[in-house]
């Protein structure tokens, strides 16, 4: 038996558990020192490799064993999961090549492992098991992004943490309800869309899928990760929720509405954004907004849009990052506005990263475009025809500001005589690797569209839809040419929904940290005073006049009853039961 | 079925740890002995405990003869599971800690070390008391003897400060325990010679107010040792204490004494149908998720660690007081899987954060910037029994929260849940900035000298047992199949007491 | 045989006050062990009668003299006589045993004058107190109450300074108590023509309720209350009680006022019983024990002074003791005696204790105690123990007799048996406040500067000690001291009782 | 400059020859009545991109742009 036959052996076809595995050896070796921090990535490159392998022979099928009395399925491969396992995996091996000059263990660690949930959380059976990768997914991401090493990292991995909390615990309270609901029965299957456990889940998992208002994170913390950190990033923990709507609520009608203002939504805060990184931020909240419509259309060939679509936009998009992540590297700056004029001195970078613009723009013959043509061709044939045009529209938006306003600004435009750094060799490979991927889908759907899901078949290259979308492109080019100065970025920072815990409304916050803490001295004092009123209640009774004089206090041998008043007292006992027992 | 077995056993972990408290005192003049004395006690604890759980296992629960105290009230144990499972837990997590007390005294050149361990096996005399007791009135006189052997401990460093929160633990602990004593004679004599009964045994005992007022005397006592709000200011008080102390007594025998007693008394002297036939399980559970909210919100805005674990424990003793409000076989089996789960979990932040402190003498976690590096097994603890804390699955946290949101679900609180993980984010909120701080932001950590591989075993130790625990909750001691026995026995559901897929 | 010791259990120490001036000035080193024997051997005459008693259940009679009744005096020891006899035979050893001006240490030894007037009165006041418990009659009964008052005065006298002030205002209520108690049995006399207990129960319900009856009831009622010190009539207790020299003050506060509550659980629980005034003051005295209970709780949390914070929570257990006897079931009984014994063993154990320091220091505030833990652990172990009881913790007498006082009260039901059962309860959190206070500086606190080394003389600290270890057994064995002492004496009273009904 | 005229005429030129290719090869069409307009794509893109651009920059940019560091600044000493 070949031994690379074993990697069809259900328990090692698991891409994630070499990933895991790279994770392990990595830091292991790392740690003794067997590895130096300059090659921290080349086991993990090797076992991405691996996983790679591994995710493309995935059999399909269940594994669950017991783990703390639940029957977790935490291999569950069919075509939909294998298809997003594979991609991971891809983008895994692609982002640690393009990083290998820069990554160190700690990074390398967080982003393997981070991958390895990611996978995890694809091929999971039930919801226990998926729930468990996608808190792990939410630690280690933050892990990688708190690698960026800026302050601002920090801080931003700190809110994306606790934002990503919130979401873990909608999706927690969704799945008991829903477990609740089905007596115990938590397989991860299609669900009714409906009731709370269905709003819980859409709140858990639309967080992930950066659905506003939940996207604040995403925009947040993705431009403060390190430039490779954002390219892992990129492509996993959205894609994982897209994975998880297709598999639980296809045919949901309200992620329709969703998808496309989502789609909107990106396209139009891209149009004014400076940081080029936060931009494309915000074309992975409109591009998953396609594929979040495409499940909520919810037909064959729109559930096959949406997942090729994902498969799709984690290459380009990773590529787009991997381009940013390059502009970053050679000049130090991440603002459009702090750029211009740099194609000259990196133009192998630009033009990989063109590649990738063309690409999410559905320029024919990338692979944008034949996942992004499923998608509106299935919203035509469902007749969601407002869907169509609004989720047009985006396409058009997202040419101009990614393929156009982006590369315009950082690229050509105006020279600011940048001084450039010369980019590593496995940097450009890894982009150049990407770049051919997104060419070889795009030129060989089939290549794609034989891993989706549904039997739908579908061809993207007629006429019609070439016609579309190349006339689509140049109305969109056309406008740039003559307007592309109105379009020009300026150095403004503009408020979006993280603005909900990092403006005002999050200020609240403090107060209220701040009165519980001043609320112990306060009950301290009540209960003190309470005492002590009670306590000089008893002894004004037992001792009337002592404290008027402060004799008690002052001197307790001072203080004593008059006799007389004991005998007077004596008396007034006698008159009170001779009366009592007469009356 | 069960059966009952009449035989000595269950007094032996008590006379135990009381012979050690003995031994330690008269070895005061060679300090090699206390230590062995201490080990000695736990080791043979622990193992008694061990040998008495296949019993309560297999459903025999082992029954002491009674003592006969004053007419309608004796002096019994009984070693029913959800006792094992405390007795079993606070002796395993004794002798984790004797192994750093050891290091801990050692260290930083402790005085009155003879008192110290003395009081600490006396402590744990009256755990085993109370984890056992058959009676209320047993329970009670272990209650009262742990409170009254757990104050030299807190006020161990005798300064005045110290002393003077000392005094607030005790003031509470000891009102609350008088009000206890209250509860307990008034059940006496509504019930003379009652035994906890899984069920309660107070149905129709008295009239629906006389009732609601015993419930609440009840509740103030144990709840006080429970930390509920507003009973909960003794805990950061006590945080004085030194690390040890803290870290067994305050997040282990102490505290879960009082939420093991809330379990106690609902499940067995009033019993869950009675609670909610009173209204009592609303009222309680407020008050849990009262105090599950304010701790949280408190821990955030507390700088020094100890205190910060202190709110956290506030915060997750109400967990297992919210488990015994809802009353739902799920929810119990949860709660009293929590007092495990918090124990593992909280113990190794205590131990941390004890080790962090006797490296570098810091204790305020503004200050902790760069120390990661420098202590990275210890901050590794800390990360892991955070996430536990926070419910983060694996971690044995993860199972007390799937069953109580579970049960709260069952029981048609839609809240259970969503309190829970609201819970769980601020646990994150206020967890892992700690570990941020020290492995992430610059700083400059000082003078840090390499703690003993003492002091870092035993947080190791307790981590590791927590992330078995996490997977295999029946591991070793059976403490799942303990809780879930417990829960069984005092409210029959139809649920599956385990969610699976299959 | 047993009738003639139940004779010399008042013979005995009676003959012992006379005796002990007399030896003390002519062979003073003697002194001390012949009272101590002396004291010893009534100790255990009273406890053949108490053995007696309880064994067979019957009360034991003696003439003294052999004069029959009426005229004669009876003597009569059934189970609750017996017990009295008991405690106060057996805590008398203890006191006997100390030298008079233990605490002053050997630098001041006593006079012989001093030593035999203060041994002497010692004596008396057991003499008296025993025959409070052993009598029959209700004017003897004046008499030994007066024997013992007077045998007091003189003891808290003998601390010299504040203590004659203190002396003189006790002197003043007991003797107000004695003629008010004095008056009420003449009216007895006159309504009945009978002296006895047992005849007035028995002629009792054949008289004609009127004013007379009620006003004798009334008398005897608030005169034996004064002694017992029920609020508001205990003005004199905290003075005599913290001024008495150490010893004396032991004993005093161990078994003074609980004499008294005894009579007037024989008067108002037993003879009296049936008539309408004596329900009255059995009421009354619950609401006024409630209120004592509190008041004296609060009052200690309010010192400073640990003997007089010491006096004040004796003003309370008083107050629990009276409460439990007004209410009167048997249960409310089993716990007042049961409390009666506690709190003696505990009482008696910090009197002797922080009195006996609080003198060697001349200084009787709390800071006197600091640091008593490292200098002396077992004496300071002792009044842990002690004080524990009194706040009514396990494993200690005072917490089994808290849990019948507080089922008790329970049990009686109605606003003044929740009035009581809350003040029970509030009073045993206030002493858990203000002990909390005391235990903190003897364990926890160093001793001041300057301050002399606290060190009890060992005379004083074998009392201080054994009587802690009983404060403990009576705790750990309460399911014996239920049975064999308390029992017995609840069902001497409340068989009578049940008799009647 | 010219040589991106250049490419974009032919691009429009072979977005107008696709179109008429795709009628002639009589696809089908699916849509709301504006798909069946000759050229709407190359108005679409146009006006779409313009009306983008419109709302963008004339709407929300005036309401939600802040100096840069305004986070920094709410944030205070966080």
């Amino acid at each position: 038996m070949n031994p690379l036959d074993w990697l069809a052996i259900p328990p090692l076809a698991h891409p994630g558990l070499w990933l895991a595995l790279g994770a392990l050896v990595t830091a292991i070796a790392t740690a003794t020192g067997v590895l130096g921090r300059r090659a921290a990535s080349a086991p993990g490159i090797l076992f991405a490799a691996l996983a790679v392998f591994a995710a493309s022979r995935a059999p399909s099928g269940s594994v669950d064993f017991r783990v703390a009395r639940f029957d977790l399925v935490w291999y569950h491969a069919d075509d939909l999961s294998v298809l997003f396992a594979l991609v991971f995996s891809i983008v895994t091996l692609l982002g640690l090549l393009y990083g290998a000059h820069r990554l160190g263990p700690g990074e390398t660690v967080a982003a393997l492992l981070y991958a390895a949930s990611a996978v995890a959380t694809v091929l999971a059976g039930d919801w226990i098991t998926f729930f468990v990768f996608w808190e792990a997914m939410a630690i280690t991401s933050v892990a990688l992004i708190w690698q960026g090493g800026l302050p601002e990292s920090r801080r931003a991995g700190m809110r994306y943490l606790l934002v990503h909390a919130a979401g873990g615990a909608a999706l927690f309270v969704g799945i008991a309800l829903h477990a609740s609901a089905s007596g115990g029965v938590l397989d991860l299957g299609r669900l009714a869309a409906t009731g709370p456990p269905f709003w819980f889940l859409l709140v858990g998992v639309g967080l992930n899928a950066a659905i506003p208002p939940l996207h604040g994170w995403l925009t947040d913390a993705y431009p403060e990760a390190s430039t490779t950190g954002a390219v892992f990033c990129s492509a996993l923990t959205t894609k994982t929720a897209v994975y998880a709507l297709l598999r639980v609520f296809p045919g949901a009608e309200i992620l329709v509405s969703l998808g496309v203002a989502m789609a909107l939504y990106g396209v139009v805060f891209a149009v004014i954004e400076n940081d080029f990184r936060r931009l494309l931020g915000y074309h992975i909240i409109s591009q998953v907004g396609f594929m979040v419509a495409g499940v909520g259309i919810g037909t064959e060939l729109a559930l096959n849009g949406a997942a090729a679509h994902a498969y799709s936009h984690i290459l380009y998009k990773a590529l787009l990052f991997m381009g940013a992540g390059a502009l970053i590297e050679a000049t130090g700056r991440r603002r459009l506005t702090d750029l211009g004029g740099v194609f000259r001195s990196m133009p192998v970078a630009a033009i990989l990263y063109l590649v990738g613009a063309l690409s999410i723009s559905g320029a024919p013959l990338f692979n944008g475009f034949i996942s992004k043509s499923m998608t509106l061709s299935a919203a035509g044939e469902a007749h969601f025809y407002f869907a169509e045009l609004f989720l047009s529209l985006a396409a058009v938006g997202t040419f101009l500001s990614v393929g156009l306003k982006l590369p315009w600004f950082a690229f050509f435009g105006k020279d600011r005589g940048i001084a450039v750094r010369p980019l590593p060799v496995n940097l450009l490979a890894a982009m150049a690797i990407t770049a051919g991927l997104c060419l070889l889908y795009g030129v060989r759907p089939d290549l794609l569209y034989r891993m989706l899901p549904f039997a739908a078949s579908y061809d993207p290259f007629t006429a019609g839809h070439l016609a579309s979308n190349v006339q689509l492109l140049v109305g969109a080019a056309v406008l740039f040419a003559l307007g592309f100065r109105r379009l020009a970025p300026t150095p403004t920072r503009n408020l979006d929904a993280d603005w909900i815990y990092r403006g005002r409304p999050g200020r609240i916050a403090r107060p209220l940290v701040t009165g519980a803490r001043a609320l112990g001295p306060v009950a301290q004092a009540v209960r003190s005073g309470a005492l002590t009123a009670a306590n000089r209640a008893i002894v004004r009774l037992a001792a009337p006049g002592a404290l008027a004089t402060g004799a008690v206090r002052r001197d307790p041998f001072s203080f004593r009853t008059p006799i007389g008043r004991t005998v007077l007292l004596a008396a007034m006992v006698v008159g009170w039961l001779l009366l009592a027992s007469r009356l | 079925m069960t059966r009952e077995i009449t035989t000595i056993l269950p007094f032996i972990p008590i006379g135990a740890a009381l012979a050690a408290a003995m031994g330690i005192f008269q070895a005061r003049r060679f300090p090699g002995f206390r230590e062995t004395w201490t080990f000695l006690a736990a080791g043979f604890q622990l193992y008694t405990a061990m040998a008495m759980v296949p019993y309560t296992l297999e459903g025999v629960i082992l029954v002491t003869p009674e003592l006969p105290f004053l007419p309608g009230a004796g002096i019994q144990l009984r070693a029913d599971p959800l006792g094992m499972l405390f007795l079993t837990l606070a002796s395993l997590l004794w002798l984790v800690t004797s192994i750093y007390s050891a290091a801990y005294v050692r260290t930083l050149g402790m005085r009155h070390r003879a008192g110290f361990f003395s009081a600490f096996s006396v402590s744990l005399a009256a755990t085993a008391m109370i984890a056992l007791a058959a009676n209320p009135l047993t329970f009670l006189i272990g209650f009262e003897v742990l409170t009254l052997a757990t104050w030299p401990l807190v006020v161990h460093k005798r300064s005045s400060k110290v002393l003077r929160s000392g005094r607030a633990y005790l003031a509470y602990t000891l009102l609350g325990g008088q009000l206890l004593f209250a509860a307990v004679a008034w059940a006496a004599e509504l019930a003379p010679g009652a035994d906890f009964t899984a069920g309660g045994f107070l149905e129709g005992a008295a009239g629906d107010t006389a009732l609601r007022v015993l419930f609440a005397l009840f509740l103030v006592g144990v709840g006080t040792k429970a930390a509920i709000l507003p009973l909960h200011a003794w805990l950061p008080a006590a945080m004085v204490a030194p690390t040890p102390v803290s870290a067994l007594l305050h997040a282990v025998a102490v505290v879960k004494a009082g939420a093991f007693g809330v379990l106690r008394v609902t499940g067995w002297v009033f019993g869950p149908d009675l609670m909610n036939e009173l209204g009592l399980d609303i009222a309680l559970a407020a008050a849990a998720a009262a105090t599950i909210l304010f701790a949280s919100v408190r821990a955030l805005g507390e700088d020094h660690i100890k205190r910060r674990l202190a709110y956290s424990t506030v915060s997750q003793l109400s967990y297992i007081v919210l488990g015994a409000a809802i009353g739902t076989p799920l929810a119990i089996a949860g709660a009293a899987f929590h007092i495990v789960a918090h124990g593992f979990m909280k113990i190794t932040l205590f131990l941390s954060a004890g080790v962090i402190q006797v490296a570098t003498g810091k204790t305020r976690i503004s200050e902790l910037g760069g120390l990661g590096r420098r202590l990275p097994l210890v901050f590794l603890c800390f990360g892991l029994g955070g996430l536990g804390m926070a419910g983060i699955p694996l971690l044995p946290g993860f199972l007390s929260k799937w069953n109580l949101a579970f049960g709260g679900v069952r029981a048609d609180a839609m809240w259970v849940p969503v309190l829970l993980v609201t819970s769980g984010v601020l646990n994150l909120a206020y967890f892992l900035p700690i570990v941020r701080i020290a492995v992430f932001e610059p700083g400059d950590p000082g003078q840090v000298s390499r703690p003993s591989r003492w002091l870092l075993l035993p947080p190791l130790l307790a981590i590791a047992c927590a992330l078995v625990l996490g997977v295999a909750p029946d591991l070793g001691a059976g403490f799942w199949s303990l809780a879930e026995m417990a829960a069984r026995s005092v409210a029959e559901g139809d649920a599956p007491l385990t969610a699976g897929t299959r | 045989m047993i009738e003639a010791l139940a004779g010399l259990l008042v013979a005995l120490p009676l003959a012992g006050a006379a005796l002990m001036p007399m030896v003390a000035v002519l062979r003073r080193r003697g002194t001390r062990w012949l009272a101590f024997g002396l004291h010893l051997l009534t100790f255990a005459a009273a406890a053949a009668v108490f053995a007696r008693t309880a064994a067979t259940g019957e009360a034991i009679a003696h003439r003294m003299g052999g004069w029959p009744g009426p005229f004669g005096i009876e003597l009569r020891l059934d189970g609750l006589s017996a017990l009295i006899a008991l405690l106060v035979t057996g805590l008398s050893c203890f006191v006997a045993s100390a030298p008079v001006d233990a605490s002053r240490g050997a630098t001041r030894r006593a006079s012989p004058v001093r030593e035999g007037l203060v041994r002497g009165a010692l004596s008396m006041l057991v003499a008296g107190l025993v025959g409070i418990a052993a009598t029959r009659d209700v004017f003897n009964l004046f008499v030994f109450l007066e024997i013992s008052s007077l045998a007091v005065y003189t003891l808290v006298a003998s601390g010299g300074g504040r203590a004659t002030v203190a002396a003189f205002r006790y002197l003043i209520a007991g003797t107000a108590a004695g003629s008010l108690y004095l008056l009420g049995v003449g009216f007895l006399y006159g309504l009945t023509g009978t002296l006895n207990m047992d005849d007035l129960a028995a002629r009792l319900p054949g008289v004609e309720a009127d004013a007379a009856l009620t006003a004798a009831v009334a008398l005897i009622a608030a005169g034996l209350a004064i002694k017992a010190a029920l609020f508001p009539l205990h003005g004199w207790l905290p003075d005599a009680y913290v001024f008495a020299p150490a010893p004396a003050a032991g004993f005093i506060s161990a078994v003074m006022a609980k004499v008294s509550a005894y009579a007037l659980l024989r008067l108002l629980g037993e003879t009296l019983r049936g008539i309408p005034a004596g329900a009255m003051a059995l009421e009354t005295m619950v609401w006024l024990g409630t209120l004592g209970v509190l008041v004296g709780g609060g009052m200690a949390l309010a010192q400073r002074d640990a003997p007089r914070m010491l006096a004040w929570s004796s003003v309370s257990a008083m107050g629990a003791i009276l409460l439990a006897v007004g209410i009167g079931s048997p249960l409310a009984l089993a716990g007042a005696l049961f409390h009666v014994v506690a709190h003696a063993l505990a009482k008696g154990c910090l009197f002797l204790g922080v009195g006996g320091l609080a003198e060697t220091l001349g200084a009787g505030d709390r800071r006197a105690l600091r640091g008593l833990g490292r200098r002396a652990p077992w004496t300071a172990a002792a009044l842990t123990l002690a004080a524990f009881s009194m706040i009514g913790l396990p494993p200690t007498a005072g917490f089994s007799s808290k849990l019948l006082l507080l089922r008790a009260s329970l049990a009686e039901g109605g606003p003044a048996g929740v009035a009581a059962f809350v003040a029970l309860l509030a009073s045993s959190g206030l002493a858990a406040l203000y002990f909390l206070r005391v235990l903190e500086g003897i364990w926890f606190r160093p001793r001041p500067e300057g301050r002399p080394a606290q060190r009890l003389p060992r005379a004083l600290a074998a009392p201080v000690l054994s009587l802690a270890v009983l404060v403990l057994l009576g705790g750990v064995f309460s399911a014996v001291v239920e049975r064999e002492f308390v029992s017995g004496a609840v069902e001497a009273v409340a068989g009578a009782t049940a008799d009647e009904r | 400059m010219k040589g991106i005229l250049v490419l974009l005429a032919g691009f429009a030129l072979l977005g107008v020859g696709l179109e008429a290719l795709g009628l002639a090869a009589g696809e089908e069409h699916h849509g709301g009545f504006w798909n069946f307009i000759p050229l709407w794509d190359f108005a679409f893109g146009f006006v779409g991109a313009a009306i983008l651009g419109l709302v963008a920059r004339g709407l929300l940019k005036p309401l939600l742009a802040r100096s840069e560091d305004w986070y920094d600044a709410a944030e205070g000493d966080r």
